[in-house]
C-alpha cells in the first residue's frame, strides 16, 4: 500500500496516523480498525481487518516508528490466519480457520464490551461526586476492639517497598544492536555509488525489524550523509523543514 | 416510628461508613434490623436523602437528582486512566479474575498505575489464589466499589445479563491466554 | 414534601458544618428557606435524628436520648505507622521471624514500641524461641491479622511477581506511599 493511501485511505481518522504510542496494545488497535469498518462488530470482515492491521504496521514501519514486539506477534498471527482463510479448506484442521476468525471476533467484542462497561460505570451516580454521604457524621461508639487501622493495600505496598529497598541495585547494560558511524559512511557511500537521481535517505537504511537497530541506523546514516556532504561526495536537499531528506552523488 | 427504628436511623446517620445489619445490631441490640431498615427506606422515599443498600451494607445518601445543587461543594473524585477503567470493569464483570486473564482481555500487559490505583482507591482487592497450575493470585471488587458506583450488588452491573448471554463473560480460551503470554517478558 | 424542601434537606445532610439560611440559599436558589427549615424540623420530630438550630445555624444531630450510641470521645482509630506496617508485612511474609531478622530484611532498625503496637492491635504474637545462641523470641501473625486483611491464609499474600505487576514493587512510588501511610509519629 502506498503511503498516501495509508494516510488518506483506510485509516481516515487522524489518530490512526500518529504513532503506536497512542494504542493500548495490538488488540486496541485492531478494535479501532474494526470499529472504523463497521459499527456492529459481528459484521466485520476479518480478511479486510487483517489487511488493515498489516497495512497500518507497514505504514508505521515506513515512518520508522518503533514497533513493540507484541504488535509483531499479533501481525504474524494475523498473517497466519489470513493464509489459512485463503487456502482451500482443510477438513482436519483443528481449530478450523473459521473458528479462529470467530475467536478473534469474540475477543474484540469482549474488549469492546469491557470498554463500554467501564464508561457506563464511570457515568453512574457516584458517591462523592453525584450523591453524597453525610458530611459530618458524629461517629459511632467503638464496638470493635482494634484501635489500629491498616488496609491490605498498605500492607502489600509496604512489603513491596521493603523488597525494592533491599534488593541489590544492579545496573545491566543491555546489549543493543547499533550501526557504527564508520560502517554507515561506508554503507551510504557504497549504495550511493554514482546515483544521479535524488533519493530519499530512508532508501539507504537496512531493513530491520529491530526498532532499536533501525533508529541507530537512521541516526548514524544521517551523520554519515552530513559527513559525505562535507567532503563534497554527495549533495543534500530538503524542500521544507521536516520534509524528507534527499541525496544524490555529487556531480563532480 | 418505633424506638427501635429511631435507634437504627440514628446509628446509620452517625456512622462513618456503610453498615451491615449485623453491625447495626451490635449497636442497637435486640430487634428485627431487617424489618426496621425496610420501613426506614420506605419512609425516606421522596425525601432529599435516600436509605440505600449496596452489597448488603446500608447507608444514607443524597438523592441523585439533586446532584447539581451539591456537586460544586465537593472536589471531583479521582479520575481513572483508561487502562485502570478497563481493568476495573474486567475485574467487576469477571471476578474473581487473574492478572493473566485481565491481560488477555485487554491484549496488553498490565502496567504500573492500574491495579495499584484500584487497590488504593479501595475498589479492588486480592481474593485468594486459583487452584490451578501456578496458583495465580485472584482479584475481585470490594464492598466500597459497590457503594461508590451505586450498585446494590454485582447483578446490577450495567448490561451484565446481556453480556453473559452473548458469551462475552465466559472463561477465556487457551489460545487467547497463550497469545498474551507470548508477548509477555519482552516489554521495555 | 416539596422539591425545595428536598433540596434544603440534602444540602444540610451533605454539609460539613452547620449552615445559616443564607448559606443554604446559595445552594438551593430561590425560595423561602426559613419556611422549609421549619417544615423539615417538624417532620423530623420523633425520628432518631433532629434538625436543630444553634446560633442561627442549622444541622442534623442525633436525638439526645440516643446519644449513648455515639462515640464518647473524638478519638479515631489510629493509622498504623509506616515502620509498623513494614514490620507487620515482614512478619507476615517471613514468619516465624526474630527481631534481628526483621531488621535485617527491613535494612533499618525497629524501635521498641513497633512490635508492641502490632501485638496490641492483635495482629502479631510471639511464637516461641529460636534454638540458637541467645534463644531470640520469634514473631508470627495471628488469625485476627488474616481476617482483618481479608486473607484466607498466608498463602494468599501476593508474591513478589504479583506485587511487581500490580505496581507495588517500585521505589519510585515511595513518596506517594509514605504519604498514604502518613507516619503516626512513632517512626524510627
Amino acid at each position: 500500500m502506498e503511503r498516501s493511501e495509508f494516510f488518506d485511505g483506510a485509516a481516515g481518522d487522524d489518530a490512526l496516523t500518529l504513532s503506536l504510542d497512542g494504542w493500548e496494545g495490538p488488540l486496541d488497535l485492531l478494535l479501532t480498525l474494526a470499529r472504523n469498518q463497521k459499527v456492529d462488530l459481528r459484521e466485520i470482515s476479518i480478511l479486510a481487518l487483517v489487511d488493515q492491521y498489516l497495512a497500518y504496521l507497514d505504514g508505521a514501519k515506513s515512518l520508522k516508528l518503533e514497533i513493540a514486539a507484541d504488535y509483531l506477534v499479533m501481525a504474524a498471527w494475523l498473517a497466519y490466519l489470513k493464509s489459512c482463510l485463503l487456502l482451500p479448506s482443510d477438513p482436519v484442521a483443528d481449530p478450523s480457520p473459521e473458528e479462529l476468525a470467530w475467536r478473534l471476533q469474540q475477543r474484540l467484542a469482549r474488549l469492546d464490551a469491557m470498554r463500554e462497561a467501564g464508561a457506563r460505570l464511570m457515568g453512574r451516580d457516584r458517591l462523592g461526586r453525584d450523591v453524597f454521604a453525610r458530611g459530618n457524621p458524629e461517629g459511632l461508639r467503638l464496638v470493635r476492639s482494634s484501635a489500629w487501622q491498616s488496609t491490605p493495600y498498605q500492607l502489600f505496598a509496604a512489603y513491596g517497598l521493603v523488597e525494592a529497598r533491599t534488593q541489590p541495585v544492579m545496573h545491566v547494560v543491555a546489549h543493543r544492536a547499533v550501526m557504527a558511524l564508520d560502517e554507515a559512511i561506508e554503507r551510504v557511500a557504497r549504495l550511493l555509488g554514482g546515483a544521479l537521481d535524488w533519493t530519499r535517505l530512508e532508501a539507504f537504511l537496512p531493513a530491520s525489524l529491530d526498532p532499536g537497530y533501525a533508529r541507530s541506523a537512521l541516526a548514524s546514516s544521517f551523520v554519515a550523509v552530513l559527513e559525505l556532504a562535507r567532503q563534497g561526495r554527495l549533495e543534500l536537499a530538503q524542500e521544507a523543514p521536516f520534509a524528507p531528506l534527499e541525496l544524490r552523488a555529487s556531480g563532480r | 416510628m418505633t424506638e427501635f427504628e429511631r435507634a437504627v436511623e440514628a446509628v446509620l446517620f452517625a456512622a462513618h461508613e456503610p453498615l451491615s445489619p449485623d453491625e447495626i445490631a451490635r449497636h442497637v441490640g435486640e430487634g428485627d434490623v431487617g424489618a426496621a431498615l425496610a420501613t426506614l427506606a420506605e419512609r425516606f422515599i421522596g425525601h432529599g436523602i435516600d436509605l440505600v443498600t449496596r452489597g448488603g451494607r446500608w447507608h444514607f445518601q443524597t438523592a441523585p437528582d439533586l446532584a447539581h445543587l451539591l456537586r460544586r461543594t465537593r472536589e471531583e473524585p479521582r479520575r481513572l486512566s483508561r487502562a485502570a477503567t478497563e481493568c476495573l470493569a474486567i475485574i467487576a464483570y469477571h471476578e474473581p479474575v487473574t492478572r493473566a486473564e485481565i491481560e488477555a482481555i485487554r491484549g496488553v500487559q498490565i502496567s504500573r498505575g492500574t491495579i495499584d490505583v484500584l487497590m488504593e482507591a479501595g475498589w479492588a482487592r486480592t481474593a485468594g489464589r486459583r487452584e490451578s497450575p501456578g496458583r495465580p493470585l485472584l482479584y475481585a471488587t470490594t464492598p466500597d466499589f459497590l457503594s461508590h458506583f451505586g450498585l446494590g450488588s454485582r447483578r446490577d452491573l450495567p448490561g451484565i445479563d446481556d453480556l453473559k448471554a452473548a458469551g462475552l463473560l465466559d472463561p477465556l480460551d487457551e489460545e487467547a491466554l497463550a497469545l498474551s503470554l507470548e508477548s509477555a517478558g519482552d516489554e521495555d
